[in-house]
């Protein structure tokens, strides 16, 4: 059974058909790459998954269970689905720590004590564990994201939604992010990201979709994709890479 | 029942001027004093109870009256038709010689001649709606705040002429300042009443009673003398 | 005619600074009580309880504080219900000075950025929880410059007072003026003892707000 | 007890309401045009303009903001005459909400100026512009664009805060209905119309800034 | 004789010495490509010569003057060189019209008409005739950039100071605005312009500076440069791209 599963889905802001009837089938473990020309409807799809957005039609489940649109199956749509974004989005008032152990203990009402424990393990994971009382401000771009990555991962989401998460970081940067997403998809965790990292694409993950104008253009193994796009589009958009 | 309430509570609640000398402004403890302060105590102690001073402003002064914060409102008050649809006035309690003032250069002699200047009164006293009567056409009314506002007006030549009580012009000479106010003519000698609310026949038959005692047992013409610097006169 | 000399008139207008100081903490205080309320009313997700705070702002900032003083302390009076005078003028500067800093604060929390909603949404906190936990602290830090800055407004607002007998610094200072014809001293002491009021508060909100500023550029 | 609202005076008293009501008006079109223009140059003095004449500039700034307003109003009516500067009740009303929206609009203008990006100044410096002209053409209208709204409020703030011009005798609205209830003694109704007439005007005058803002900076940019 | 003579020009923001001492002499019609590492000084070069950040040694003279740090030497100065920014920094409250217009009219006291027509001639010569009437917001990034040519050629400088003029924009956008510097470097134009695009460089420069740690540290004809890196250091930055 497939873990997402995203049917027919549409999605318009005023007269403007962003998703125009979206399929994709995920499974678990799998890694999924979303590319596509900015404006294409990429980050809406994501926002969808999660819930910011709300569709207009079709449907899409997570684990089995559909994603409706009030607060309760809102919140457990997201304990199950992690997100991150291009912007990091940290707290700025909290610390690295704080970050992690906060929607732990609000969320999930785990005691205080648990909830440090498990944001140190997972600042070690992303290769933080000595900035656990640092401030986003004291942290670079790199480090940002990965704490951001920490942050989800604490939630124990089954997926996790990645928005060009290495779009905002310097050239230099980028690596140390991709190296903690390439270590996550080995450990089996789901992945859907958004990027612009073709050559990253092409190593890490099992599909690649591409998407033009509000509809998935084309879909498949990475070596068919890149080697053998069948669409005009598609042949465009790589060409420019 | 105002008096029947005045006499259960013990005390006497008037509303006083503290920005209006002579009849009321405050000493350097700033308690209130004055010649409307001393009527006050006087209705008081006729009435048997104690005083409770309000100071109020002339912008005030009535609808703390009509809230029933007040029971009189013992402020200098003119008389005319229209306040006399809102309030209850008793027999007049002080006399109040108003009069234009200017210094000796300005030729003034009667209203007419006011016609084209510009003439300074606290808004809302008996000056005001006297003057108001009076002056032409052309005559150039402003209208302060309070006393403070006239005098500033008058001093710091914003005005040429003012029109005020006489002991307020003595009170400005005696700053001997660098205009110097002189008495032009006297405005018609309107006298001061105390207000209250209507249909209190009671308190109104019983306040009227205390100024026409005040007035034969001489206590009234010794306030006067104190704050006026002048006896009561006899059509008051 | 009472002679006053300097020390009296420097004596009254301190004690009456002293209601203009009390006045001040309690609307400013009262104030932020019953603006949190509104600001709550204002930017939740019930309509009617916002459309009821944006008119509430409107109305408080829309006529002259002298009116609402009045009409707090005799308007109650005439409708039968007795208010003593400082507790009409702690309402009517309390409602007051919520509908301005109801205002200030929705602004800042206007100021956080969207991601910070959506961040906290993805990570399954509901309204309450991001409002406690990731905006308003975020926003009531860069609230405190224009509040501090907004005393001083309520400081100098309470002067409006003596419309319903309060003989604060301001009324003070006529009063005094009334008995002794000294407009020019008197005037000056006391925009002199307000300067020494606001001026503080002025002050450390610039100061407040430069750090904040400095804070910011590090992100 | 029962109190008889009656306005009957209204009759009698229109003229003077109107009258009011008109010089409010005057007066704050007149003081937010003048109190505008002097924030504009008080701002660019604190901001760009010469070191010299900064302490002066924010000497005026600290002592109008913490100061009240009719204090500062005594001090132009019954002060300046002693310096044989005589006018009007209206001219000083006038004068004394201009210096004071001048200090206010001051601070609120600089920090439209300040958050120009830099990069406004280069452009401007590398079109051969001088400091003064990059300011006035290229600085000022975005800065005032970005602050508009809060210049906005603090302009009906200084309307409504003209209530008090009353105490010198110029005859705005509130003068109308102070005088009125000093005719007719009819407080309340007094205050009611004038309180919802200052409403109506605060509510207008919003609109009719928002309106003049839309004139004066044709478009929303993004920046 | 040189149009730009740049002498032994040093610059320090406080103990941080960020030119070492530069010497490069411009002839008129050069195109000159200025690489390199960032923070090794090329943004301030440029700005030094533009008189936005004043020397502390040295001397820069274009077309015979030298610059002096005075209101009337700079603004002499600024009219025989323009300058174009990697931020585009047009006018937002003017029309890109307004934006060309604004700076004739005010410095230049051209008449309206006379501006208008050279706003015209300008916003044509680099593809916008037809955008006149748009503001800012209206328009790409490349299309910004373009207008900010315009807007300095119309001062009618001598030559054009090209601050990574294309790093800001998407990568399709770059080729527009590479164009019209092309075109303008085939019409004689004076240009030093510090770029990324090395192929740009490689083909359209008459040389190519490469400067490291505020020090020219190599100067040549671009096919010598790129193709016979002489330091370790170029050899790396090269290997870079
Ligand atoms: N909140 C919104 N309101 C209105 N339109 C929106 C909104 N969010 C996105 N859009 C529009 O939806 C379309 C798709 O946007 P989306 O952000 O999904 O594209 P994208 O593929 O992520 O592009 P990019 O690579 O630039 O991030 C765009 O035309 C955008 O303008
Ligand atoms: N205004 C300034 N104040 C202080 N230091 C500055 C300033 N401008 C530049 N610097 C410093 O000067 C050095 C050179 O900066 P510059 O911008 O010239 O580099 P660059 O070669 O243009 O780099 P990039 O490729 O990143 O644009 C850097 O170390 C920078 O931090
Ligand atoms: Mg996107
Ligand atoms: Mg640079």
């Amino acid at each position: 059974m497939s873990l997402i599963e995203i049917t027919e889905v549409r999605k318009s802001f005023g007269a403007n058909e962003v998703l125009k009837g979206i399929n994709i089938d995920v499974d678990p473990g799998e890694v999924i790459a979303i590319i596509g020309k900015s404006g294409s409807g990429k980050s809406t799809l994501l926002r969808c998954i999660n819930g910011l957005e709300l569709i207009d039609n079709g449907s899409i489940s997570v684990a089995g269970a559909g994603l409706l649109p009030d607060e309760l199956h809102l919140k457990a749509l997201r304990l199950k689905v992690g997100m991150i974004f291009q912007q990091f989005n940290l707290f700025p008032h909290l610390t690295a720590g704080g970050n992690v152990v906060l929607s732990q203990m609000v969320v999930r009402k785990t005691p205080k004590a648990e909830a440090e424990a498990m944001a140190r393990k997972m600042l070690e994971r992303v290769g933080l564990g000595h900035k656990y009382d640092a401030f986003p401000d004291e942290l670079s771009g790199g480090q940002q994201q990965r704490v951001a990555i920490a942050r989800a991962l604490a939630m124990q989401p089954i997926a996790l939604l990645c928005d060009e998460i290495t779009s905002a970081l310097d050239p230099e940067l980028v690596a140390e992010v991709l190296g903690v997403v390439r270590e996550l998809a080995s450990e089996g965790m789901t992945l859907l990201m958004v990027t612009h990292e073709m050559k990253f694409a092409r190593d890490v993950c099992s599909r690649v979709v591409f998407m033009h104008q509000g509809r998935v253009h084309e879909i498949g193994k990475p070596e068919e994709v890149f080697a053998d796009p069948k669409t005009p589009e598609l042949k465009q958009f790589l060409g420019m890479h | 029942d105002a008096l029947a309430d005045i006499t259960a509570r013990g005390t006497l609640r008037v509303a006083v001027p503290q920005d209006f000398p002579p009849f009321g402004s405050v000493g350097t403890d700033m308690a209130p004093m004055g010649y409307d302060i001393d009527m006050a105590n006087l209705i008081a102690e006729k009435l048997g109870v104690k005083t409770e001073l309000v100071p109020v402003t002339s912008a005030n002064r009535i609808p703390y009256l009509q809230t029933n914060k007040v029971d009189l409102v013992i402020s200098s008050l003119g008389k005319n038709a229209e306040r006399e649809a809102v309030i209850d006035f008793s027999k007049p309690y002080a006399p109040f010689f108003n009069g234009v003032f200017a210094p000796e250069s300005v030729a003034v002699a009667k209203a007419e001649d006011l016609s084209g200047k510009t003439v300074g009164v606290t808004r809302g006293a008996i000056e005001d709606l006297e003057l108001t009567k009076i002056a032409t056409g052309d005559t150039v009314i402003k209208r302060y705040e309070d006393n403070n506002g006239t005098i500033s007006a008058f001093l710091s030549g914003q005005v040429e002429v003012v029109a005020t009580g006489n002991v307020v012009a003595a009170a400005i000479l005696a700053k001997n300042p660098p205009k110097r106010p002189e008495l032009k003519f006297l405005i018609k000698n309107s006298p001061c009443y105390i207000g209250l609310n209507k249909n209190e026949p009671a308190l109104l038959e019983k306040v009227n009673a205390v100024i026409a005692s005040a007035k034969s047992d001489g206590s009234l013409t010794s306030i006067a003398q104190k704050w006026l610097g002048a006896g009561i006169p006899a059509d008051l | 005619m009472i002679e006053f000399s300097l020390w009296d008139i420097v004596r009254n207008l301190l004690l009456a600074a002293r209601w203009t100081v009390v006045l001040s903490l309690v609307s400013f205080m009262g104030g932020a009580l019953v603006g949190t309320l509104l600001l709550f009313m204002r930017i939740g997700r019930r309509r009617v309880l916002g459309l009821f705070a944006k008119y509430y702002v409107e109305l408080f900032q829309g006529t002259p504080l002298l009116m609402q003083l009045f009409l707090a302390f005799f308007g109650l009076g005439l409708v039968g219900i007795d208010v003593p005078a400082w507790l009409a003028a702690g309402v009517a500067l309390i409602l007051w000075s919520a509908a301005f800093l109801t205002e200030i604060w929705r602004g800042c929390v206007e100021a956080i950025a969207k991601g910070q909603w959506e961040a906290s949404s993805s990570l399954g906190m509901g309204y309450v929880q991001q409002m406690r936990y990731v905006i308003l602290p975020q926003a009531m830090k860069i609230a405190i410059p224009p509040t501090v800055g907004f005393s001083v407004q309520v400081i100098k607002g309470t002067a409006l007072t003596s419309i319903i007998g309060f003989v604060e610094l301001s009324k003070a200072g006529t009063v005094v003026t009334n008995a002794t014809f000294q407009p020019f001293m008197v005037y000056g002491l006391v925009a002199l003892i307000y300067f020494a009021l606001c001026w503080p508060l002025s002050k450390s909100s610039q100061v407040l707000e430069r750090k904040l500023n400095v804070a910011h550029r590090n992100h | 007890m029962k109190y008889m609202f009656d306005y009957a005076w209204l009759a009698q008293y229109w003229p003077v309401l109107l009258k009011g009501i008109l010089v409010t008006i005057q007066l704050i079109t007149v003081g937010a045009a003048a109190g505008i223009a002097l924030g504009i140059a008080c701002a660019w003095v604190r901001s760009l303009g010469p070191k010299w004449l900064r302490p002066a500039v924010t000497a005026y700034v600290e002592l109008i903001r913490n100061t009240p307003f009719l204090i500062q109003l005594f001090f132009i009516f019954f002060g300046l005459p002693s310096l044989g500067l005589q006018m009007s009740e209206f001219q000083a009303a006038n004068l004394a909400m201009i210096i004071n929206l001048g200090a206010y609009s001051c601070e609120i203008i600089r920090a439209g100026i300040q958050a120009t990006p830099r990069g406004q100044f280069e452009a401007g410096a590398s079109l051969a512009m001088t400091p003064f002209e990059t300011f006035r053409h290229v600085i000022l209208v975005p800065s005032l664009q970005r602050i508009w709204p809060a210049l906005c409020s603090q302009v009906i703030i200084v309307m409504l805060g003209s209530s008090v011009v009353s105490q010198i005798a110029a005859e705005d609205l509130t003068f109308a209905a102070n005088f009125i209830q000093s005719r007719t003694f009819r407080a309340f109704e007094a205050y009611f119309v004038s309180t919802a007439i200052y409403l109506v005007l605060a509510i207008l005058l919003r609109q009719v800034l928002i309106a003049a803002g839309s004139f004066i900076f044709p478009r929303r940019s993004g920046r």
